[in-house]
């Protein structure tokens, strides 16, 4: 057989676990999930482990929430299932609002029965019987293939009353989200289900004590659930042999940006930014050069080329001042301006703030003013102080993860990218050319042909020069309308 | 505040009955019931968040309150076609803001905003979760790819074929 | 389908499946039937999926190949949406990227037609849980 | 009880489990400051959203600050509320609040009692970095007939919508819109006129800034005492004088009645009189009700409607009215004392003096809000002209007293005015839960049995809870009374009312914390329950000092029926004291 071209490295970097079934299983089909030993980890514990040592099997496995904070799966589950209580919930946190991270999506679209029988398997350890599937609206097919999901496995009676015949009963409906990042944080997710604002509350009370509906209620993200089934099938050996000391598994990463092959990819814990960034994702498009990785999302920092040999984990994430966040990594190259990266960023948090708390609520206004003001050369140097004051204040002081987190983007570009900084406000100069206010038109010389286009387009007649001459834009009367670029069909006026 | 007062038929409050009823009246089920109403009635005008209220036996500053906090849900109808721009991070990167720059100088209107001809609405959404295919425009359950500034023009013209 | 009443009628009713897929493999083998898995994520569909989904079961019946053709989900390959996989008798399966209707035509006509290499292929570059890790 | 050792600054302190940061600094006299956080304790009013972070701490071994207010302390837990970091961070925050707040400090309603205003003073704010360029989050100014809401001057203490919610189970306000633009505001954002609001002014009552005031009336006063030609009578309610001192720096709880009416007189009132003379009226009016009710129910008659409700408090007939309107037969039809005294003075007091009673102004000083939409009602007029024109605040009569160069504290003292300025203790204790039922009963046993009391006091009918309930012996016939102050109660008798399960003979309810002493004009408490139990304290004293204590040996109330009325529910009564309710159950939208 002839060669192909081939699309990517076939260098076997990933190892697909959570998303072990996503494109390979028909997701509408539960026979086929079945085909894959589904239900088979729910069907070993519900008739071989009590919960204690279920619970022992997932703290065993070392795995961590995926969600973004990192804390210990099975101590989790080991709180819930202490508190004692007549109804408890197990809710999957499915709000994933990320820009830039699509993960739970494509699980819960590609693989929905694994999160149902993690649900399951959580319900049986910590002593519940119903759980809720928090899911964002915009996420219409997700919805739809898990509507599809939870009918099949009530037909075959993995869901509903006495499961495999062990007297177990779990059920598990859908909630909707509504558009709010902050639900991402569990006690905001948690009112959110009860019909409220999504305002966080102060923990403790945590919500395996009292949570939804005052009840003790397991708050975990699809990507966790989706890898409980396999640490029961494959045991917790089997998984913390995978990844590093402090983190165990995979992590699935939305790799997006300016890289060749934009992507979902799982890869163990541990890899280094460099095998992902330019192994998986096949490196840096149109040959242009690395600057940054954004990892965490709004919550996270930007990592440079310093960081790319670190071996990823929880741990080493935090260290570079980022964060593991659910997953995002966009990577960035030269024609990105970091000051207009951390300025998207808190205008995101602007945006997404609930508004419960004043330091979240005004602070990260104030931050997005003073980006804005660096980035259209208004900035002074004393602005950077603030910027740096503010974020820490805003970090120290926040009520919940949204603004205890949202001021990372302007303190890792601040660490990594001061003299970026240094330019917008000193020399009022954007390098990457992003930040159009201080940039300025110029004719290349090259490319003029005098047709006076320009000239008749400029509406304040800044620019000069005599038919089939070269043409002089005076940048002491140009307002940067752009007339100028739009009317020029050689490509002479330029931006820089 | 609302600036569209309506006068709901008689059908319409009975649908609105409906869907309470359907979520058994419970004021824990608010966010379901609103969607039901949106997806009916296409947004959320006050009247029927009092109706809601009501049923609900909650306060309509509540249900106000809720409507607000959330940027699902509208209380101004959506343009026959309404447009969404991803700003998800991914779309930013590639160059999001100038393609919906493009938008909002080509439609003369702003983001949040109907077009007084209900043909066109503009809104911002955080990813789509098509980051492959940044930076990504969605016109009503249509979306379109990798969208560069110059492709804007014809995109709106396939919904308005005499041009603006 | 009727309720699975133990883990044991789940282990009976998964090795049913086996047979079933067992069967198929058969008929795939004797038959020459065509497996092609489409991804249709929100991503794929966005890209354009469904129509490379319709296109392709109503050509190949069109044109007499005896195939089965399914949904799947992500892939993860977004910079290559649409995505198929195509399993030939007794091949291993490939997956094709950034299929749209003419490269479909062109894997009816000379992969799955006449098992002729087509450009555009994606690597296997991932283990699964099956494999063995380091 | 199990305790819990700690060190707060460098000093060691033992204090229940469970007990926040905050209280246990304080116990140590380290008074952290705080914003948000609200604690009326006996009122079982707390509120604590944590949400303006200003009383931050550090924590050993925590790696953010801890919100003192809504924090536990934890065994061997090390705080430090002072360090730089502590000290930076609260500055930091405060001028983030300042930063989106007015800065019209000169003439906004709370300057003075702001205690935004005394925060930014004690922490010394001098200058806000950025304020040239920063965004403020601006709202339509929203002006009803008894509360104004300025909203750019709100920071999300949410106190209002706990009162609002929470306390009054009245659903006016909530919080809406997201981040920067999140505000507590009614339904759709519209006017207060248009919400289910009372006009109780508990949230004016808790606001911390100037967002929430109430309508100020003493420009109209001073217009009305400037006018020659017209005369000028003012009624005090029985609340005003056990709070009017804080204003003046008193201590909470001391009564300034002589020196209240000197003061008035000072400021050029033609007839200084006493609201509790009404007070006393309504408890003839009202016991006559309650009597002719009672005894109609005992003779057997099923249609009668039991329980008789008080209905005194306007915030409380405007919530029945929006919430249980269908119940609008059983409240007491007897007009509240405000109301009837208007009605007496531009009656039978003007035809005394020999004015017309368009020539008469009569002003109200009220330790309410609600009086002032109440005296706005159509009903409360003839041909256009009010009972009551003015109804002032006691906050409002303080700024009157200080514009005038008055201090109170120094004042002498005076008496009312007769004939309206006569009182019974009965009229007096209206100012307090269970005031008003305890002063029908004094007259009601009186008149039912035909015995004189050996004992006025009704201790049964006194106390803090929100509801209670006592039963009093008329003469071997056990009357079931019930008390509650807070709509929520309210709500709750309501319901079971409803419900058919009320098993009483008569309810009083009262809309504010603990009263009218509690009420929306009040001076405000700044989240101190003690100064609530001062007031009430200061309530019963006068009335144990008060000559005459029950309604109906009040001469000159008797001297109004000889003269003028007749007898409780006459005609005239009716015509005169009496009122009627509506249906206000409509759309708030469609109004």
């Amino acid at each position: 057989m002839p060669e192909a071209t081939l699309l990517a490295n076939p260098v076997k970097k990933q190892i697909r676990i959570a998303l072990r079934n996503c494109g390979v299983i028909n997701p509408e089909t539960i026979d086929e999930y079945i085909g894959k030993d589904g239900y088979f980890a729910l069907g070993k514990v519900l008739t071989g482990l009590t919960p204690a040592e279920a619970i022992k099997v997932i703290k065993d496995s070392g795995i961590r929430g995926r969600g973004g904070a990192g804390f210990p799966t099975g101590l989790k589950w080991e709180f819930a299932s202490k508190n004692n209580s007549d109804q408890k919930y197990v809710v999957c946190n499915a709000d994933e609002g990320d820009p830039g991270a699509f993960m739970d999506r494509s699980i819960l679209e590609g693989d929905p029965h694994s999160v149902l029988e993690a649900m399951a398997l959580c319900g049986y350890c910590i002593g519940a019987n119903t759980g809720y599937i928090y899911i964002r609206a915009e996420y219409p097919l997700a919805i739809e293939r898990l509507k599809i999901a939870i009918s099949q496995a009530r037909e075959y009676g993995f869901l509903g009353n006495s499961v495999f015949g062990t007297g177990f009963d779990f059920d598990i409906h859908l909630k909707y989200g509504a558009g709010a990042f902050v639900c991402g944080e569990e006690t905001s997710l948690i009112h959110s289900m009860e019909g409220l604002r999504g305002e966080p509350t102060l923990k403790p009370p945590f919500p395996a004590e009292s949570g939804y509906l005052g009840k003790p209620t397991n708050v975990n993200n699809v990507e966790t659930y989706a890898n409980i089934p396999v640490i029961f099938l494959k045991g917790a050996a089997w998984f913390s042999g995978i990844g590093t000391e402090k983190s165990k598994g995979t992590k699935v990463f939305a790799l997006a940006g300016k890289v060749n092959n934009v992507g979902l990819i799982e890869v163990p814990m541990g890899v280094t930014l460099r095998e992902v960034i330019y192994e998986i994702g096949g490196g840096i498009r149109d040959g242009k050069a690395f600057k940054a990785v954004q990892t965490g999302g709004p919550s996270g920092g930007c990592l440079t080329e310093k960081d790319l040999d670190i071996p990823i984990d929880y741990e080493n994430l935090i260290a570079c001042g980022s964060m593991m966040g659910s997953g995002g990594m966009i990577v960035m190259d030269e024609d990105d301006c970091m000051v207009s990266i951390a300025k998207f960023f808190l205008d995101f948090s602007v945006e997404e703030s609930c508004g419960k708390c004043s330091p979240c609520r005004i602070g990260n206004k104030r931050l997005y003013e003073l980006l804005e003001r660096i980035c259209t050369g208004k900035g002074e140097m004393k602005d950077i102080d603030r910027l740096r004051n503010l974020s820490e204040v805003i970090k120290d002081t926040s009520l919940c993860g949204l603004g205890q987190s949202s001021p990372n983007p302007v303190l890792s570009t601040l660490d990594n990218f001061y003299h970026e900084y240094i330019s917008h406000v000193e020399d009022k100069k954007c390098t990457a050319g992003v930040c159009r206010d201080l940039m300025e038109y110029f004719i290349v010389e090259d490319n003029c042909v005098g047709c006076t286009a320009c000239a008749r387009a400029c509406p304040v007649g800044a620019i000069t020069g005599e038919r089939k001459e070269i043409h002089l834009i005076n940048l002491e009367i140009c307002i940067k309308c752009g007339a100028c670029m739009e009317k020029c069909k050689f490509d002479a006026v330029i931006l820089k | 505040m609302s600036s569209v007062k309506i006068e709901l038929r008689k059908d319409q409050t009975d649908k609105i009955h409906t869907i309470c009823d359907s979520f058994g009246n419970q004021e824990g089920e608010l966010i379901n019931v609103l969607h039901k109403s949106q997806e009916t009635f296409g947004y959320l005008p006050a009247e029927v968040q009092e109706l809601i209220a009501e049923k609900l036996e909650i306060s309509a500053a509540k249900v106000y309150g809720v409507v607000t906090f959330y940027s699902f849900f509208s209380m101004t109808p959506k343009g026959e076609f309404p447009i969404s721009i991803c700003t998800g991070t991914a779309c930013y990167v590639r160059g999001a803001e100038t393609v919906l720059n493009e938008f909002k100088k080509q439609l003369e209107m702003e983001v949040g905003e109907t077009r007084t001809d209900g043909k066109f609405s503009l809104s911002c959404l955080r990813c789509v979760g098509a980051c492959g295919l940044a930076p990504v425009v969605q016109v009503g359950d249509k979306t379109y790819g990798r969208v560069a500034p110059d492709d804007v023009k014809g995109i709106i013209e396939e919904y308005l074929p005499a041009g603006l | 389908m009727s309720r699975i009443e133990s883990f044991d009628a789940l282990k009976k009713y998964r090795e049913e499946l086996n047979r079933i897929g067992d069967s198929i493999e058969e008929v795939q083998k004797e038959g020459g039937l065509v497996r092609i898995k489409i991804a249709t994520a929100t991503c794929s569909n966005a890209a354009g999926a469904g129509e490379i989904m319709k296109f392709m079961s109503d050509a190949l019946d069109k044109r007499g190949v005896d195939a089965l053709v399914t949904k799947t989900g992500c892939m993860g390959y977004c910079y290559a949406e649409p995505t198929i996989e195509v399993k030939l008798p007794n091949r291993e399966p490939v997956v094709f990227g950034n299929v749209d209707l003419q490269k479909a035509d062109l894997i009816i006509e000379s992969y799955i037609k006449k098992g002729e290499m087509v450009d555009g292929v994606i690597p296997v570059n991932y283990k699964t849980i099956e494999e063995p890790y380091n | 009880m199990n305790l819990v050792k700690l060190t707060i600054d460098g000093k060691k302190v033992e204090v229940p489990a469970g007990t926040t940061i905050y209280k246990a600094a304080k116990e140590l006299g380290i008074d952290i400051p705080i914003l948000c956080y609200m604690d009326l304790k006996d009122l079982n009013i707390e509120n604590k959203p944590g949400g303006c972070r200003i009383c931050s701490v550090e924590v050993e071994g925590r790696k953010n600050l801890a919100p003192s207010c809504s924090t536990d302390v934890a065994e061997g837990m090390e705080v430090r509320t002072n360090t730089m970091r502590v000290i930076n961070a609260r500055r930091t925050v405060m001028e983030l609040i300042i930063s989106d707040h007015p800065k019209d400090c000169l003439s906004c309603a709370k300057s003075g009692s702001c205690d935004l205003q005394d925060m930014a003073i004690r922490l010394g704010i001098r200058e806000i970095p950025g304020q040239e360029y920063a965004e403020m989050s601006t709202y339509r100014l929203d002006t009803s007939p008894s509360i104004i809401r300025d909203l750019d001057k709100c920071i999300m203490c949410r106190r209002c919508e706990t009162m609002c919610n929470d306390f009054q189970t009245v659903g006016a306000l909530h919080a809406v819109n997201r981040g920067f633009q999140a505000v507590v505001a009614p339904a759709f954002e519209m006017n207060l006129e248009h919400s289910p609001c009372t006009y109780c002014g508990q949230c004016v009552a808790v606001c911390p800034t100037g967002a929430l005031t109430e309508v100020d009336h003493t420009g109209k006063v001073i217009a009305a005492l400037n006018d020659p030609s017209k005369t000028v009578v003012v009624q005090t309610a029985p609340a005003v004088r056990a709070a009017l001192g804080e204003e003046f720096g008193m201590k909470a709880g001391t009564l300034v009645t002589g020196k209240m009416v000197t003061a008035l007189r000072q400021l050029g009132f033609d007839y200084v009189f006493d609201t509790d003379f009404a007070a006393d009226l309504t408890i003839m009016e009202e016991g006559a009700e309650l009597l002719g009710r009672l005894t109609r129910f005992l003779e057997g008659d099923k249609d009668v409607k039991l329980p008789i409700l008080t209905s005194c408090c306007p915030g409380w007939v405007n919530f029945f009215e929006y919430n249980f309107p269908e119940m609008k037969e059983i409240p007491s039809t007897a007009r509240s004392p405000q109301q009837m005294f208007g009605s007496i003075a531009k009656s039978y007091f003007a035809e005394k003096i020999e004015i017309d009673r368009k020539d008469m102004v009569v002003v109200s000083i009220m330790p309410c809000l609600a009086k002032k939409y109440e005296c706005q009602r159509e009903e409360f007029m003839v041909d256009g002209n009010p009972d009551v024109d003015i109804s002032i605040s006691t906050r409002e009569l303080a700024h009157l007293i200080k514009q005038a160069n008055l201090d109170l504290v120094r004042m002498d003292e005076e008496d009312f005015d007769k004939p309206m300025g006569e009182s019974s203790g009965a009229g007096v204790i209206f100012g307090v839960t269970g005031g008003v039922i305890e002063a029908a009963t004094r007259t009601a046993y009186e008149i039912y049995t035909g015995k004189s009391l050996e004992k006025v006091d009704f201790e049964q009918l006194r106390g803090v809870d929100g509801i209670r309930s006592a039963s009093v012996d008329f003469d071997g016939q056990e009357i079931n009374i019930g008390i509650a102050h807070g709509l929520r109660n309210a709500r709750k008798l309501l319901e079971e009312i409803k419900e058919g399960k009320s098993h009483y003979h008569a309810i009083e309810i009262m809309a504010c914390p603990g009263g009218c002493i509690g009420g929306g004009g009040q001076p405000l408490h700044h989240g101190d329950a003690s100064i609530l139990k001062a007031r009430t304290k200061a309530i019963y004293e006068e009335d144990r000092n008060k000559p005459i204590r029950k309604s109906h040996e009040n001469p000159y109330i008797k001297k109004l029926y000889e003269e003028f009325l007749g007898e409780p529910l006459s005609e005239k009564a009716h015509e005169l004291l009496h009122t009627h309710y509506f249906d206000k159950r409509k759309k708030i939208f469609q109004v």
